[in-house]
Parts: C-alpha cells; sequence; structure tokens
C-alpha cells in the first residue's frame, strides 16, 4: 500500500519537475512547479511529517509560487522567447544534467544498503515535538533566521523601489 | 472498519450538501437583505417568500450559454473555477459541526477528521485559494481581468499575515493546534456558567483583525477590489458565463459560509453553548442542539457580512494596503505580545 | 451658489483626529443606520395585483 | 512506533533524480523565472531527503533543518525576484543572455 502511493506520487513529481523545465509558457511551468510540489508534500504525509507537510504548502504553494505567479502576470512575461538559437549549449546542458543523474545513481547503488523495513517513531514530526526541539536545541539559528528575514525584507524593499532620482 | 468508513462517508455528504445548500440560499438571503436595507423586498415572486428564487437561478445558470473566448487559454480557463470551488469545500473537513452522538452503543464525531493541525491546514487551504481567480483571472486575456486576478492575490497575501498573526495569539492562550480540542475547551465552565469560556472574552482584539482579514480573503464588500464593478467591469470573472460564473459565485458564498463557521468554531464556542451542562438534558440532545445554536452562529455572521456589504463603501486600492500592513499587522503583532504578557503574569 | 437640499457641507481637508482615524465610530454610526431601515415598513405595491388609485 | 514500507534507497533515488532535473533546469533553459524555479526544485529535492534520513534515523534535526531551509528559501526568492524586476525594467527582458555587461 505505502509503495504503491509512494510509486504514483514519484511518477507524478517527476513528470511534473519534467514538465516545469520543458513547458514553453512560464505560467504553465508555475503551474507544474505547484504540482510537483504537492506531490512533494503527498511524501512528507507518507513520512509521518505532518508539521512539515502543512509548513510545506503556506509556505511553498500558498506565498513563494504566488509570488512567482503574480510577477509573471505583472511582467507579462508569457510571451518572451529565448534567444540564442543555437542548439549546442542546450544539448551539452541536457547531457551534462544527464551525467550527474548517472553519477548520483551510481553512487547511491553503491551504498550496498541491506535495509529491510523499518520502524520508526510516528511522533517525530508533530509540531509539538519539532518545536520544542526548535526552540530548544536551535533557538539561536532560528532567531539568526529571523534577522536575515528581516534584511531580505529591506532589500526587497529597496530593490523594488523606483530611482528617487526619476521624480 | 468499515461502520467507521460508512458514518464519514455519510457524514462527508452530509456536510457537503449543507455547504451547498447554505451557499444556494446565501445568494437569495442577499438579494433580500440588500432589498430590505434599501427599502425594496426583494425577490417575492417564485414560491412563497421568493424562497424557490435560487433554484430559478441555478436553472438559468445551466441554460445559458456556455461561451469561451478565442484567445483564452482553454485549459486554465477551466480550471481556475474548479481550484476556486474545490478549495472552497475542502476547509469543511476540519470544522466541528457538533459534539459527539451516542447512537447505536457508538460514538460518532461529528466532526470529519481532528487534524492536530487543524488550523494550519486551514489556513494552508485559504492560502492555495488565491490560484482559482489568479489563474481564472490571467486565462481570460483580458486586461480587466487580469488587473482582478493580481488584485486579489496581493490583497489575499497581504491580509493572510495578519490574520494569521491573530491566530498566533489564540493558539498562545489554548495551546492546541487542533480545532476539535480548540472549539471543546471553550466548553468549560466560567462564572459558574458552563459552555460560556468562549474565546472571545480573552481574545477581543484578535477576534476583531481575524473578522477584518475574513472579510478581506473573502472579497466582500469594504474589500471587493478584485471584483469591482465601477472600475474593472467584473474583475476576474469579466469573461465568464455559464455555471463557470456560477462556480465563481457560488465559491464566494462557500468561503463566507466557511469563514463564519471558522470564527465560530475559532472564537465564539462552536457548538458550545451557555448552561449546556446545567439544564440536565440527555447527551445526544445537547449535541443537537449545539448543533443548532452552532449554525444560529454562523447565519449571525453571515448576516453580519451582508449587512456590511449594504453599508460601507469599497476602500481605494491603496487604503487597503496601508490598512494591510501599516494598521492590522502593527496591532496584531501588539496582540501577540500583551498576550504573551498576560500569560506570563496571570501563570 | 445656493444648494438645493440645503445639506451641502463644505469639504474641509483638516487632519483626522485619531478617533475618526480609526473609522470603527463612523462604520458603527452607518451600520446603525442600515439596519434601521431594514426593520422599516416598505412602501413597496405589489403592481398588477394590487394597484394605487392615480390622483 | 509505525513500520514503513519504504527504504530510504526509494528516497535516495528519488531525491537524485528531481535534483537532476533541476540542474538540468538551469543549464538548458534561459528564462531567468524558469532557472529560479529549478534552484526551487533543487532544494526541494533536498528537502525531501532530509526528511527521509530524518525519519529513518530517528533524529527531528533533519526536520528542524528543513525547516531552516524552506525560511531561507524565502528569503532568497523575494531578493531574487525584486532584481529581476529591476532587470526587466531596465533591459526589458527576462533572458539572462541579455546580461551580458560584465562579459569581457
Amino acid at each position: 500500500m505505502d509503495q504503491l502511493v509512494f510509486l504514483i506520487l514519484s511518477i507524478i513529481s517527476i513528470g511534473a519537475a519534467l514538465a516545469v523545465i520543458f513547458s514553453k509558457n512560464p505560467v504553465y511551468s508555475v503551474l507544474f512547479l505547484i504540482l510537483t510540489f504537492f506531490s512533494i508534500a503527498g511524501h512528507y504525509v507518507l513520512l509521518n511529517a505532518e508539521f512539515l507537510f502543512i509548513v510545506h504548502i503556506i509556505v511553498y504553494a500558498g506565498a513563494i509560487l504566488v509570488l512567482f505567479l503574480f510577477v509573471i502576470m505583472l511582467l507579462n512575461l508569457n510571451k518572451t522567447t529565448e534567444t540564442g538559437k543555437s542548439m549546442l549549449p542546450k544539448i551539452a546542458g541536457a547531457i551534462s544534467g544527464g551525467l550527474l543523474l548517472i553519477v548520483l545513481l551510481g553512487a547511491v547503488k553503491g551504498l550496498n544498503q541491506a535495509e529491510a523495513a523499518q520502524a520508526v517513531n510516528a511522533d517525530m514530526g508533530s509540531v509539538k515535538n519539532l518545536g520544542k526541539i526548535l526552540f530548544d536545541e536551535y533557538l539561536l539559528p532560528f532567531e539568526v533566521s529571523s534577522t536575515l528575514f528581516l534584511s531580505a525584507m529591506i532589500g526587497a524593499v529597496m530593490l523594488g523601489k523606483k530611482n528617487l532620482k526619476d521624480h | 472498519m468499515e461502520i467507521f468508513l460508512i458514518d464519514k462517508i455519510v457524514l462527508i455528504v452530509a456536510v457537503f450538501g449543507i455547504t451547498l445548500l447554505f451557499a444556494l440560499y446565501s445568494t437569495y438571503a442577499e438579494r433580500k437583505v440588500a432589498a430590505f436595507i434599501q427599502d425594496r423586498l426583494g425577490p417575492n415572486r417564485a414560491g412563497i417568500f421568493g424562497l424557490l428564487q435560487p433554484l430559478a437561478d441555478g436553472v438559468k445558470f445551466f441554460l445559458k450559454e456556455e461561451f469561451i473566448p478565442k484567445h483564452a487559454d482553454k485549459a486554465l480557463f477551466i480550471l481556475g473555477p474548479s481550484i476556486s470551488m474545490t478549495t472552497a469545500l475542502m476547509t469543511s473537513a476540519v470544522i466541528p459541526w457538533g459534539n459527539s452522538l451516542e447512537l447505536f452503543d457508538r460514538v460518532i464525531s461529528l466532526q470529519i477528521t481532528d487534524l492536530n493541525i487543524g488550523v494550519l491546514y486551514v489556513f494552508a487551504v485559504v492560502s492555495i485559494g488565491v490560484y482559482g481567480i489568479m489563474i481564472g483571472g490571467w486565462a481570460s486575456n483580458n486586461k480587466f481581468s487580469l488587473l482582478g486576478a493580481l488584485r486579489a492575490s496581493s490583497q489575499m497575501i497581504s491580509y493572510e499575515i495578519a490574520m494569521g498573526l491573530s491566530i498566533i495569539a489564540l493558539i498562545m492562550t489554548t495551546g492546541t493546534l487542533s480545532l476539535g480540542e480548540i472549539v471543546q475547551q471553550q466548553g468549560t465552565p466560567i462564572f459558574g456558567i458552563s459552555g460560556a469560556s468562549w474565546n472571545i472574552i480573552y481574545q477581543p482584539l484578535g477576534f476583531l483583525i481575524f473578522l477584518i482579514c475574513a472579510f478581506a480573503e473573502c472579497n466582500r464588500t469594504p474589500f471587493d477590489l478584485p471584483e469591482s464593478e465601477n472600475e474593472l467591469v467584473g474583475g476576474y470573472h469579466t469573461e465568464y458565463s455559464s455555471m463557470k460564473l456560477g462556480f465563481f459565485l457560488f465559491a464566494e458564498y462557500t468561503n463566507m459560509f466557511i469563514s463564519a463557521a471558522i470564527m465560530s468554531s475559532l472564537y465564539f464556542g462552536g457548538y458550545n453553548f451557555p448552561f449546556m451542562d446545567q439544564l440536565g438534558l440527555p447527551h445526544n440532545l445537547v449535541t443537537i442542539l449545539g448543533t443548532i445554536f452552532l449554525f444560529a452562529k454562523i447565519i449571525l455572521f453571515i448576516f453580519l457580512f451582508m449587512w456590511v456589504r449594504w453599508t460601507l463603501p469599497r476602500f481605494r486600492y491603496d487604503q487597503l494596503m496601508r490598512m494591510g500592513w501599516k494598521m492590522l499587522i502593527p496591532l496584531a503583532l501588539i496582540n501577540i505580545i500583551i498576550t504573551g504578557l498576560l500569560i506570563i503574569v496571570l501563570k | 451658489m445656493h444648494s438645493l437640499s440645503n445639506r451641502s457641507k463644505v469639504v474641509v481637508n483638516k487632519e483626522m483626529t485619531l478617533k475618526e482615524r480609526m473609522y470603527l465610530p463612523a462604520i458603527f454610526g452607518g451600520m446603525m443606520i442600515t439596519i434601521k431601515h431594514f426593520f422599516k415598513r416598505k412602501p413597496t405595491i405589489q403592481y398588477p395585483e394590487q394597484k394605487k388609485r392615480v390622483q | 512506533m509505525q513500520v514503513l514500507s519504504n527504504t530510504v534507497t526509494n528516497y535516495l533515488v528519488l531525491a537524485s533524480i528531481l535534483f537532476a532535473i533541476g540542474v538540468m533546469g538551469v543549464l538548458v533553459r534561459r528564462n531567468i523565472i524558469i532557472i529560479f524555479m529549478s534552484i526551487e526544485l533543487m532544494l526541494n529535492a533536498i528537502n525531501l531527503l532530509l526528511v527521509a534520513f530524518s525519519v529513518f534515523h530517528n533524529d527531528a534535526s533533519g526536520q528542524v533543518f528543513v525547516f531552516f531551509i524552506m525560511a531561507v528559501a524565502a528569503a532568497e526568492i523575494t531578493v531574487g525576484l525584486a532584481i529581476l524586476v529591476m532587470i526587466y525594467r531596465n533591459t526589458g527582458s527576462v533572458d539572462i543572455n541579455s546580461l551580458n555587461k560584465l562579459k569581457w
């Protein structure tokens, strides 16, 4: 049962990920990326990581991809054609990407893991457990990441502002 | 196991049916409320008091010509309203529609599923609800629709932040993310009255912020800029016709019903009502009474939504953004700080 | 120019006070007005069945 | 306690495929937005792997790290999209071939 769900989710995520990079229209790319992220969220459910599942949907599907879609619609980018007629860089890129995949898969195959089905702690991914760890052991990184957010926000506002000399 | 499944399926079908019925009759109620506020009578020809009007409207929607503009993106044009409708209906799964019933020696919970991250689930569904409007507006290939879609997305993202912050203060007092538990906690006696310790007593400011954000998230007046008729023709649904338009409108009313239900469960005690344990009634009767009370609260909230719509004018776009970012978010942060201080002091 | 309804008001662009800027009292006042109309008797006449005499 | 029937190798294979697709997207496409999306895809492959490892090794730290990666990704995207809007304003396109001012 679990394995069947895993297989279906994996096929969806790989297919949608391929569609992301090969669709002509950026709006379609964003929509396929949403599909990919939902299937990855499904994997999180399968792994009992309920908190990450919901945060993943809120952060990625709810905020980041809406921003992508917003920018594409705002700048009306759906018609832009890509320059660079020569196919050579594209073929080279595709081949090197494929080679990377082969190397990674080879490394995985060489791991020689004799793992059977494992018993895991089903309660590990709960909000309570993760919250305790986050605010106990990782309090400093948490605060630092909030500073990062603040600086990113200020940076985005400064970048987005029109040049004051123009007025 | 199988009996459990049958319970759930019956419950899901019932909840969907009731939600759709409410959405259907909200359109009728909206027209009646508007009429009464404007010293008119409203629809009163179809059936007694015009009660069959929604059915007539539905038939009309189905029989209208289905029109897809030539330059529209066909697949996304159809996808837009479907996403809107799906996300509008999805939230009803975690709302506790009543306490448990004891039937045939079994305990049946009137909540489809009690996720222990229920509040976050509601939040996630709300945050993906914006895609329906954005995709529909973009696929129409019409500048008014596109403007409506852009406005909808920026408005929803802005108000989601304030909404989340106001919920955080609530969660700090309740200490749980499960909607079922939050409602149950509100049933504890206060001042000797059982079923009256509603969260509105602890979080008045948070509730006000949540209410304003709920108006903005449902695209209701005074925040209905995405579909403002007099500047954007119809906003994101300018190009839609027939049942696809019906889906968009229906999704709006469903959202209104669901957000009314969420507000009643989060802040107004859900199915709890004052003196519920002191009347000495059997458990099942109390449960049924509680569900009736929940629906009464929901109807009151829907009336509030409509009352506000026919009273207040629409905000200007910059006023909307200023209110979201410069008033509601700081207020919500202050609310969090006050709540935290009170929790520390009272402990 | 003379106003027709005697209800015209000269616009003043003064700074709004805190109470006015909160909008809430004004919103509440407006809602009271509409709810008053909600319970008013309606002057509607059901035309084909009910006819008003023309003077 | 719950028994998972998938092994960590399954997740390793899936994550490597997703990561490679992301790399391919960065190399093949010339549109900045698509490149951004490919980077997000790579980050997500890493996230998935971290969650899988954390679950199979019974250590919740991995999930906390995923949380941090999400935070950093969100910050990266806000700044990145702001830069993208500036680029579009100045050059009128989002093709990375138009950004050749610094090329020799």
